[in-house]
């Protein structure tokens, strides 16, 4: 036998301890799992409120970044201005910040009795220990995921189309609706979903803003603390296969 | 007959964009013309037309479009169709969905659009391609979409850029017939950029030469070609002993052309007015009227006679002026001299009828 | 005036609300710093321990990731085998997962009375609140990171010139080493800096596998929790600064 | 003289990879010859070389390089030099380390390499080159480079993949013409492959023409491209007037090329062998020897007349078998017949040498 394989068979090996030490956790947890007590969890009204409270917070914050983000994503894809590459960085602050540094800064800045808090606080919107400041939170933490896949997805049109779409008489906002958005679709929606994960994955800036209502990833530090692992792991199993299901989403989103 | 009304007129234009310059472009375009613009790649082509789309506004200088200033009009509020060297289809949008866009931004009811869908898809032969989603579609037929798009919408100018660079050179000569074929029977307005002489002498009514953004020459093909006003003109149209005729008689393919001073026989199935071009290489020189295979015999007298090295290069007048390249042996062999009478031979299939 | 910019403008009025509320949080927390607060904070003997075991346990996870991490992308990037979409989707599963739940299921699979635990405990390697625990947590979290970066740089170098290295003599590991790593720096060092960004910003699996000894992120929730939201604002400057630079070296990296 | 020594040897190779195929080739490549294999896009010509080189394993089939079966070896035990059609140059390294490469991971010390280096780069010419960075090298400055760097491990065999495809004309004529010069300096055994039929007569001792994975016919260019055994073969070599000779006069830039049965004038710089080709369509067909600007007048014997609508052809032996194009016209007016004697008459500056 020839040894052109040589290279491929020892980085498989060496490689193949990232795999083990990555996929053995998903594997053991829902071997370890008791099917009655996944069926209690599923019951598990407590459970059940805080996917819902979750939930709501990931999807408010999703659309409020699908609301805003997606304009400033075709700005920032079409138009050159002063300081872009600056926002630019700064916009992937959230993404690169510890969690708990990323809570306090938006407690900080939108806390009740804070100058912007106190107008929100008139508004109505107060945001410690409220949807509002998990929705808050979350989107602070997630979305500049969307905004950065959606650019990249304007980026990739080719901007004749824009043009000739134009010329045959559709104005500049037909243009985004009709021609635009459609081919963006894919971009924008990986991103919505990657965003949509990043937000229910949060713990830290949750942890300083909003603890309650209570979130899953909060409500599973509490079970672990209060009742020990075993009692963590049907919510674990749960969540384990709802990740497994975005995951397999995305691929066929991307169309990979 | 009356000078035609002007369609167009672009009035000391200039503009810089990423690497392209325009610079001070004053033109006229007159309604019903076929006007090519022709200069080599970065002269700025694509910028003009972009310019009189009104994807991009003029640093300064004025649009006039049909009477209206339309200098800072947006797009979509010019009625100017643009097609895109490409050609830029949907592509999430059938063929026929692309023809039908423009319409239905401008509020047709489905039923209206398909219905002129329809009509200009008969008239463009593309009726069979209409549900044929665009990524399947050919070049050649990409370009017929795309011209049939920018038809429909019934625009007072049609802008086209390179069409015909994107293809191979047997759709490239189909879809030149095509444009001369539809231009007949539709009669738009069109401006088409180019950096093929074939083309411009083809199609163009009259075309205009640019170079390094500025227009060095505006004027028939026929005339700009033989008569360039600048070396640089020269250098990218110089083509020589091109001229434009008539086809007067056939036998089979071989066809007579009179262009004018001269009969010239090609191998061709056009007819009506063609250019033609004859290489100056491919013309043989001889002392008496003899009878060879080559159809084309032509008498003419030695005007002119200039080195072109390794060849020389002789002016012979025939009713029409032909430059033929001899090597300098054969000047000596036969004793050419300016005034002296020759004939010239060339074959009917060394003739480019276009 | 012509009305062409009309919808620039208004996406760019729209986006500004998302660039707002992104970036008053980290324009504010600056600006509300005491200086003798932030001198006092660089010299805390507490957060300087925090901030070296935060830091160390990133790096080792960043190490490890790198080790096992590029062979594994150079293999996924030139081979092709059985359920290779899968493989890649489910180890992108730690990035959309709860971290709270991704420090269950590393504690489930690598606890020491777990069945690999135990044999990790006899080599002296227990997780629970250790050094180890905090860089197998963080090695869960951040990883993949560095395999999808490394394998995107991998794959974007043309085969031929690895072909003509070996055709020139170079084995395929000399191959490796002269050729296909120099081309692919940038992209695995800058997986490298983000996977080490994400390691730091970890707080959720922590929180369940090793909250001691104690990292940067947790002691910013400790002492907001002990003293308040002001005693946490030094700390929160320095990260945020921090975060900044690795924004500004990533951009580096990548030669924008 | 004796057959020279087999230095390649293919046995019954085939290989499926991705869309590609190679099936079953069988091929003797000698030792000091320039093989060159000819075929359109997606005949597995690159294919080919890679299973040479070692950079893919045939599914079937041996090769045995230089007395030894090197089927089961990686490339870096074969000792061959590759150059891939985008040249592949280290873009990480300068010129010069790109080709210190293949010496210094054979062990050679800096010192040793770069007397190599220095040896090869004058003999090719490239010695200013060889501090530049490999992104600021131009196209033909790439191929050097590349080709240095496959030389100065002095590999057993270079394979070339289109060495030229990806350069401009007058790059690509410059570059033919420094293959043929290194070629003669350095006399290394190389498979140069191509879909150009002017590389294939003007470099190859001896070419296969390979199609669908197959190689079809081997032979030496002339005679493959004057007696293809098939229609397929035919489709792409097919070229006529297609003549082997050797320049024995010349005035200037007018060589006389001595093609064996015939003398032929025509414009060329360059000496000795060389291959010369006349377009049917260029000659003209005259019953009496009569003095023209063409240089070339043979007097020959027509063989055959065929329809090669909207032509007709003609066989014409003159020491040489050319083929002429005329129009029917023409052969009816100088009633042209099988056994009659003509003259052909061509320009000089019609005729193409390469």
């Amino acid at each position: 036998m020839r040894k052109i394989e040589g290279l491929f068979l020892t980085f498989s090996a060496v490689g193949s301890v990232a795999i083990l030490i990555l996929l053995v956790p998903m594997i053991l947890a829902p071997l370890m799992t008791d099917p009655t007590q996944l069926a209690e969890a599923l019951m598990d009204s407590e459970i059940s409120r805080a996917l819902s409270t979750t939930f709501a917070g990931a999807s408010l914050a999703t659309l409020l970044a699908l609301i805003f983000g997606v304009p400033l994503a075709y700005v920032m894809a079409r138009k050159d201005f002063a300081f872009k590459g600056l926002l630019e960085s700064l916009l992937n602050i959230p993404l690169t910040i510890p969690h708990s540094v990323a809570g306090i800064l938006v407690l900080l800045a939108y806390h009740s009795r804070s100058s912007i808090g106190s107008i929100l606080s008139n508004l109505g919107i107060v945001i410690e220990d409220t949807l509002w400041g998990i929705v808050l939170a979350m989107f602070f933490v997630s979305s500049p995921i969307l905004i950065s896949s959606a650019r990249a997805g304007f980026s990739m049109i080719d901007e004749n189309l824009e043009h000739v779409a134009r010329t045959l008489g559709a104005s500049h906002y037909k243009t985004f609706l009709t021609v635009t958005l459609p081919l963006s679709l894919k971009a924008i929606a990986s991103g919505a979903v990657l965003t949509w994960a990043r937000a229910v994955s949060e713990v830290g800036a949750l942890l300083i803003v909003a603890p309650y209502p209570k979130s899953i990833a909060l409500l599973v530090i509490e079970r672990f603390e209060a009742f020990g692992l075993s009692s963590a792991i049907p919510i674990t199993v749960i969540l384990l296969a709802m990740s497994l299901a975005i995951v397999l989403i995305l691929n066929c989103v991307l169309g990979r | 007959m009356s000078e035609p009304e002007i369609l167009l007129e672009l009035k000391g234009l200039s503009k810089s964009w990423k690497e392209f310059r325009i610079r001070n472009v004053s033109l006229e375009i007159r309604r019903g013309e076929y006007f090519v613009v022709m200069g080599p790649t970065g002269a700025g082509k694509t910028l003009l037309l972009q310019l009189i789309a009104g994807i991009h506004r003029p640093d300064s200088g004025r649009i006039i479009l049909d009477g209206i200033d339309v200098t800072d009009l947006p797009p979509e509020r010019r009625n100017v169709g643009y097609v895109p060297q490409n050609y830029a289809l949907f592509p999430h949008m059938t063929a026929g969905e692309n023809i039908a866009y423009g319409l239905r931004v401008r509020g047709y009811s489905k039923g209206e659009a398909d219905e002129v869908v329809g009509e200009i898809s008969r008239r463009l032969g593309i009726e069979e391609l209409l549900d044929r989603r665009v990524s399947t579609l050919s070049g050649g037929e990409q370009q017929r979409i795309a011209l049939a798009r920018a038809l429909a919408i019934k625009p007072k100018l049609l802008l086209l850029d390179e069409p015909l660079s994107a293809l191979d050179a047997e759709t490239r000569e189909e879809i030149r017939e095509y444009l001369r074929d539809i231009r007949r029977a539709l009669g738009f307005t069109a401006i088409h950029v180019t950096h093929d002489f074939v083309e411009a002498a083809d199609l163009g009514d009259r075309m205009a030469v640019m170079f390094g953004g500025e227009i060095l020459q505006v004027g028939k093909p026929i005339d700009v070609m033989n008569n360039p006003r600048s070396e640089v003109v020269a250098s990218f149209t110089g083509i020589k002993n091109l001229f434009r005729g008539r086809v007067v008689g056939r036998v089979g393919e071989l066809a007579e052309i009179d262009v004018g001073g001269a009969r010239i026989y090609a191998l061709t199935k056009r007819g009506g007015e063609v250019s033609v071009a004859v290489r100056p290489e491919s013309i043989i020189v001889t002392l008496e009227p003899v009878k060879t295979s080559a159809r084309n015999l032509l008498k003419g007298v030695i005007r002119e006679i200039s080195e072109k090295p390794p060849l020389v290069s002789l002016k012979v007048e025939a009713g029409i002026e032909f430059t033929v390249y001899v090597t300098r042996n054969a000047v000596e062999d036969l004793n050419l001299k300016e005034g002296k009478n020759v004939y010239l031979a060339f074959k009917a299939s060394d003739v480019t009828v276009f």
